[in-house]
């Protein structure tokens, strides 16, 4: 026992350093999530209102009109980044033969991922800007008309445009990885074979990229289920609640309604579910560690 | 056979420009007067060249200041970061215990900031330090943990044992051998984390505008006010990314090769 | 089947040269092994006959065909790989079929051949397993099958027994004779291993640096290396050498501390090569040694190595050479003894300074 | 130094890596402990060097026990499998490494990693960083630290076991020379059976984390106890045949379906004689031929391997299958008729129940 407690020193500081402000902070905030807590209105009193917080959500309708928008923007954006990220790995790896081109090719993809979400929000928004901005002039040129690309109708598509510049660099890198991970013989045999490319890449190809795939993908939805940064700039939720996502709608109740009892109520809903899917990811995660891009 | 490459490579030549465009546009706008940015339709080269946005961005009372309290805030808490993942990471990688907490480590990250934002908020507010660089280092510190654990762990499982058991032989104690022999050996693995690790402070935004106001506000918190004023400077917006975009850009160029591990924690 | 020929093939990677001019035949249903040390270009000259690398210089014949420019799936080879290769994402029957569906054979005609040959193999009761849950050694049975099921004009085999455990490699060997016994088959075997080749090979063809130093039967190359390398690498240990010099008056080889009398061949034949520096070979078990030191070279006992069972290995000292000889074990002598030894002239070779056969 | 071994224990979880080990390794002797991998060889030396805590168990080195030093105070030196060299310093670093912890002065040193690189035939290495090495120069570079510090005491965990083959041949003799030359107690692990009869003093036999036999290495070779010792501790492995022990009258027969083997020879060796037995023959003690002998056995031929000049011939001999080693080159590829004999005297005799040598110790002269 005093073995264990020696060594133990080595992770105790960093245990308790989450602990004390992530672990601790997150209980305490299911405790406040079942009183009726709002500073600015009512003071610092607490009252305790035996869970009406989640209920109140749980109608809301403002809230399940959000949890439709985080479906639309993760489904649509995520299915568009894998299917991009999956070619354009595969574009560089088998379409460029110079091995300097591919790293130059690699390190421009990945580009947008290294840059600050809040910094991307903000060419984006310059670039969707009504009448000044690129692509209305571009819209206008093709004959399109002005175009409103924070209007109702396209406000959402344009953040879906914004992440899927940012975050399709981060699949083509892991595909890519998973792909330099095959080991060649295998296409040097189907080569002695005969066997034709298209065949090769739907029964060789493919299945192997299988679980890399399914990988990065669960990993892009777990972050899609994070964004914050971009639509904080870009749209502030709006026009209206439009573009509102739940995290979102949890930080406007917390820090512009200041209703934080319903704010933690809100966190702790989305944290459930964040569990929920984590279970899914937990095997794939430990998976990750193997690829390393060789750049 | 050579159709189809070639029609592969446009399409990759357009996917490539549609990633450089914005970061193109992004510089090309800082370069203008605000007039000129806000000009229909938009000017495609700047047409008299100004730095003045970049001194904005570096020397105002605002946004230079913002750099100054992200560099503080993204190196103090990546020293204290690092230094405690490197010892949870050695821990892990050699005794092969408590792995349950390892994970569990890992997991406070995939939760969306937005759930400890609130009660982190609320404690600081109690313990009076909102809008201190100090409340910013701890809420950072208690967030990279996981991300300089995971790290460091990987680069020590890459020391073998055996190199750590020849240095006791040759005469060191076990702390020194960990200072000795397996730190210099992973000195790369080491910058790689410090660099991740800051760029991740460096970049953070909801934190940061929830903790701060008007003394310790990063640069983050400071891009989208000046979205709100009646005029928007998106010349100083972009000014001031491209200066915040360069330690990323460099990160990337030095540490390509350990991107991949760093994202699965982003 | 096919008879390769490899026309003076040269490969040159950046700035290493991988495959130095290779002028070689292989004959049409023999087992022919490339053998040498790791680095030696036998893997690539593999590949090149495979169509997998394109030779910088040189020719590529199937029956007197040049396929230099023909692509690989077009020459119908046969690979196997040193790590045991199959379509991973595919059961066992899947990866024996695949090539006779592309060749377009009907449903029931591949189920045929898939069953006579997974008997053959021995594999029958894993057709329907993933690769993923098969070992090594039967992996490489389902490659082997793969490759005898496409009936190839040429089997290309890199190493395909040094990852595979000890029982199946028997069986493998085996399998792989018949193959060739049996279907005339043409392979070509690439080892590092001499006991892979001396046991399987009707030839050998022995590699180091990209050159080829000798072309022979197994036997041949045992009992008369071309050089000093295929000597030393051939053999359990190799073969000694001793540094001599040929004096032509008195008709004998002199080394330091020892003189070795010639027959009247060997005298005539240095004589003309007019070679005075030169290297004298003899295997292990060749060398005659006595304890009685009377007559016959002197040397020293260095080191007894008990080998194995009924023989033991003494290193010898002469004049500063070592030399080992493998004795039987009855024969009594200790470390530090001296003795006296006899080169037998059938089995004495003597080799120029550069290491090449003079007789 | 004598290095003694009592009861040594250690559990990994709940695995039993050793179990009540024992043994003496005799002062400036080269003590080699020979077992497949799992035995608890390198945990064994592991423990010997401090590097692993033993559960129970005690070591003395020259009669003290040393159980509670840590490994930085024993001065045991140790040569890794993986060589573990420090993969950031030179070849000269590392091999300075050792002398600059103990505080030697800079001259010294210098003159020391000398001394030692050309003793290993080095010197030409030392600028070099450890991944440009090659294996065998890696190996030469690990015992060369090993060395550079005086120690009474070296242990080597199966040092050419990552080497190829050809080197190992030249460099088991060079590790037997340089034992004589350093004139210390060496330990050496190996699971290669070949390397105990090439340079071994002594042997300890070590199998699942058990001893399973002690001696002075010939006499383990020629008097193996139990049926692990014979199978493991010879080249090529032992034939192993299952059958019954028959009485007839004075004689005593070996049967295994229908072959059969008269060991009246050897009855007066036996301590007693059970019923089901296991025999071992060594490959190299049948005798082999393609004409037929008198008083031999006809069998069917699987395979030759071909060694060098001999080869090893495997056969069927009733259901088992038999390995011959015959010191000239045969080419067979199945099928062929040959014929073999087997001479009692050299056939060893195993109890079934127990694994246990049913034979009076023998001393051959070999």
């Amino acid at each position: 026992m005093k073995k264990i407690s020696k060594s133990s020193l080595f992770f105790l500081p960093a245990f308790l350093w989450v602990f004390l402000f992530i672990l601790f902070p997150m209980i305490w905030s299911l405790y406040i999530s079942f009183f009726k807590y709002n500073p600015a209105i009512y003071g610092p009193k607490m009252t305790f209102n035996w869970g009406l917080n989640y209920y109140y959500i749980l109608t809301d309708k403002r809230f399940w009109e959000s949890m439709l928008h985080q479906l639309y923007y993760t489904g649509v954006g995520v299915a568009v980044e894998v299917t991009l990220g999956v070619l354009v790995a595969l574009a560089i790896y088998n379409y460029i033969r110079s091995e300097w081109l591919k790293m130059v090719c690699l390190i421009i993809v990945t580009l947008p991922i290294m840059a600050a979400p809040i910094i991307v929000g903000t060419i984006w928004r310059l670039l969707f800007n009504p009448g000044s901005g690129v692509l209305s002039a571009l819209s206008v040129m093709l004959g399109f008309g002005a175009i409103d690309w924070f209007d109702r109708a396209h406000a959402m598509n344009s953040l879906i445009i914004a992440d899927i510049w940012e975050w399709t660099g981060i699949i083509a890198l892991i595909i890519y990885a998973a792909r330099i991970a095959i080991p060649a013989r295998i296409y040097e045999l189907a080569k002695t074979d005969g066997i034709p490319d298209r065949i090769v890449f739907r029964r060789i190809t493919l299945p192997l990229l299988a679980e890399p795939i399914g990988m990065a993908t669960l990993i892009r939805m777990m972050d899609s289920y994070k964004f914050f940064d971009l639509l904080f700039i870009m749209t502030r939720g709006g026009p209206g609640t439009a573009t509102e996502l739940p995290t979102f709608y949890t930080f406007i109740l917390a820090f512009e309604q200041s209703d934080f009892g319903k704010a933690a109520a809100l966190s702790w809903i989305l944290g459930l579910i964040a569990m929920f899917i984590m279970q899914y990811i937990w095997g794939y995660f430990r998976k990750l560690r193997r690829f390393e891009v060789r750049l | 056979m050579e159709l189809k490459r070639l029609i592969v490579w446009i399409a990759l030549a357009i996917y490539i420009l549609w990633v450089l465009f914005p970061i193109y546009w992004a510089i090309n706008s800082s370069l203008k007067y605000v007039w000129e940015v806000n000009a229909i339709p938009p000017l495609w080269w700047p047409p008299k060249p100004t730095l003045k946005n970049y001194i904005w961005a570096l020397f105002s009372e605002r946004a230079g200041k913002s750099l100054l309290n992200s560099l503080i805030v993204s190196t103090g808490s990546t020293a204290i970061a690092v230094f405690l993942g490197a010892l949870a990471g050695y821990y892990f990688s050699r005794y092969r215990m408590h792995e349950g907490i390892f994970w569990w480590l890992l997991t406070t990250r995939m939760f969306p900031p937005i759930i400890f934002a609130i009660p982190i908020f609320l404690m600081f507010k109690y313990m009076g330090i909102l809008d201190t660089h100090l409340a910013l280092i701890i809420a950072y510190v208690a967030v990279n943990i996981p991300l300089a654990v995971w790290l460091m762990r990987g680069y020590f499982d890459e020391v073998p044992v055996e190199v750590e058991e020849a240095a006791r032989l040759d005469g060191l104690t076990p702390f020194k051998v960990i200072w000795k022999i397996t730190m210099p050996i992973i000195a790369p693995g080491v910058a790689a984390t410090i660099a991740l690790t800051w760029i991740f402070a460096w970049n953070e935004f909801l934190l940061a505008y929830v903790l701060t106001r008007n003394v310790a506000f990063t640069y983050p918190v400071v891009l989208p006010t000046e979205v709100v004023s009646s005029q928007v400077f998106y010349n100083r917006m972009t000014a001031l990314s491209i200066v915040a975009l360069l330690p990323s850009i460099i990160i990337l160029l030095v540490f390509r090769k350990h991107i991949v591990r760093m994202y699965v924690l982003r | 089947m096919v008879e390769v020929y490899l026309e003076h093939i040269t490969k040159i990677f950046g700035s290493v040269v991988a495959v130095d001019d290779l002028t070689l035949r292989f004959k049409e249903g023999h087992l022919t092994s490339l053998l040498g040390p790791s680095g030696c270009g036998k893997t690539t000259t593999l590949r090149i006959i495979a169509g997998l690398e394109t030779p910088t210089k040189g020719r590529v014949y199937f029956n007197e065909q040049d396929v230099t420019d023909v692509p690989t799936e077009k020459r119908n080879v046969a690979l196997v790989f040193q790590m045991p290769t199959v379509y991973p994402t595919m059961n066992v029957y899947d990866n024996l079929a695949l090539p006779l569906r592309i060749r377009g054979l009907s449903k029931q005609d591949i189920d045929k051949r898939i069953k006579e040959v997974s008997e053959l193999m021995g594999i029958r009761h894993v057709l329907d397993r993933m690769p993923s849950s098969l070992d090594a050694g039967t992996t490489q049975k389902v490659a082997l099958a793969h490759a005898f099921i496409k009936e190839p004009g040429v089997y290309l085999l890199d190493e395909p027994l040094t990852n595979v455990d000890p029982v199946t490699r028997i069986e493998l060997r085996t399998l792989l004779k018949q193959i060739q016994k049996k279907y005339k088959a043409t392979i070509i075997y690439v080892t590092h291993d001499q006991t892979e080749s001396m046991t399987l090979a009707d030839y050998i063809a022995v590699m180091r640096l990209g050159k080829l130093l000798q072309f022979d039967t197994p036997e041949k190359i045992y009992m008369t290396p071309k050089n000093t390398f295929v000597g030393w690498f051939i053999g359990n240990p190799g073969m000694n050498f001793l540094d001599v010099t040929f004096d032509q008056r008195r008709g004998a080889l002199i080394g330091e501390g020892f003189e070795y009398g010639l027959s009247e061949e060997f005298k005539r034949i240095l004589a003309e090569k007019n070679a005075t520096e030169v290297k004298l070979g003899i295997r292990p078990e060749h060398i005659l040694v006595k304890k009685e030191a009377k007559q016959g070279i002197k040397a020293k006992c260095t080191l007894v190595e008990p080998f194995s069972g009924d023989r033991k290995i003494l290193h010898l000292e002469v004049g500063g050479i070592e030399l080992k000889a493998k004795v039987s074990i009855l024969l009594d002598v200790k470390e530090g003894e001296t003795v006296s030894l006899e080169f037998p002239p059938e089995h004495v070779h003597i080799y120029d300074k550069t290491g090449e056969l003079i007789i | 130094m004598k290095v003694k071994v009592e009861g040594l224990t250690k559990f990994f979880g709940k695995r039993k890596a050793l179990d009540n080990v024992s043994f003496e390794a005799a002062d400036r002797a080269f003590t080699i402990i020979l077992g497949p991998p799992g035995a608890g060889k390198t945990t064994t030396l592991k423990i010997l060097a401090g590097l692993i805590k033993q559960d129970s168990g005690k070591i003395f080195f020259d009669g003290e026990e040393v159980t509670d030093i840590p490994p930085e105070r024993r001065n045991v030196r140790m040569v890794f499998q993986s060589f573990a060299l420090y993969p950031h310093m030179t070849v000269y670093e590392n091999i300075a490494f050792p002398l600059k912890v103990a505080g030697m002065a800079e001259e010294e040193i210098r003159h020391r990693v000398k001394e030692v690189a050309e003793f290993l035939k080095i010197e030409g290495l030392l600028n070099r960083l450890p991944h440009n090495l090659s294996g065998g120069e890696m190996q030469r570079v690990a015992i060369a630290r090993a060395l550079a510090r005086e120690s009474e005491l070296y242990l080597l965990d199966e040092p050419l076991v990552n080497l190829d083959y050809k080197l190992r041949e030249d460099m088991r003799a060079e590790l037997k020379r340089m034992q004589r030359e350093l004139n210390k107690t060496i330990i050496y692990a190996t699971p290669d059976p070949l390397e105990p009869l090439a340079i071994g003093d002594y042997l300890i036999v070590l199998n699942g984390g058990k001893v399973m036999q002690t001696g002075r290495t010939i006499d383990v070779y020629q008097n193996p106890e139990n049926l692990f010792v014979g199978k493991y501790f010879s080249v090529p492995p032992m034939n192993l045949i299952e059958g019954t022990l028959r009485r007839k009258g004075e004689r005593v027969i070996f049967e295994s379906g229908e072959f059969t083997l008269d060991l009246t020879e050897i009855k007066d060796r036996m301590t007693y004689i059970p019923a089901d037995v296991v025999i071992g023959i060594r490959p190299h003690e049948i005798k082999f031929s393609m004409e037929k002998i008198e008083g031999g056995i006809r069998v069917k031929t699987i395979l030759s391997e071909v060694i060098g000049s001999d080869t090893i011939v495997h056969l069927k001999l009733g259901e088992n299958l038999v390995k011959v080693f015959v010191p000239r080159i045969y080419r067979l590829f199945g099928g062929e008729e040959a014929w073999i004999k087997i001479d009692p005297k050299s056939v060893y005799v195993f109890d079934k129940r127990n694994e246990k040598s049913i034979l009076r110790r023998l001393s051959r002269n070999g």
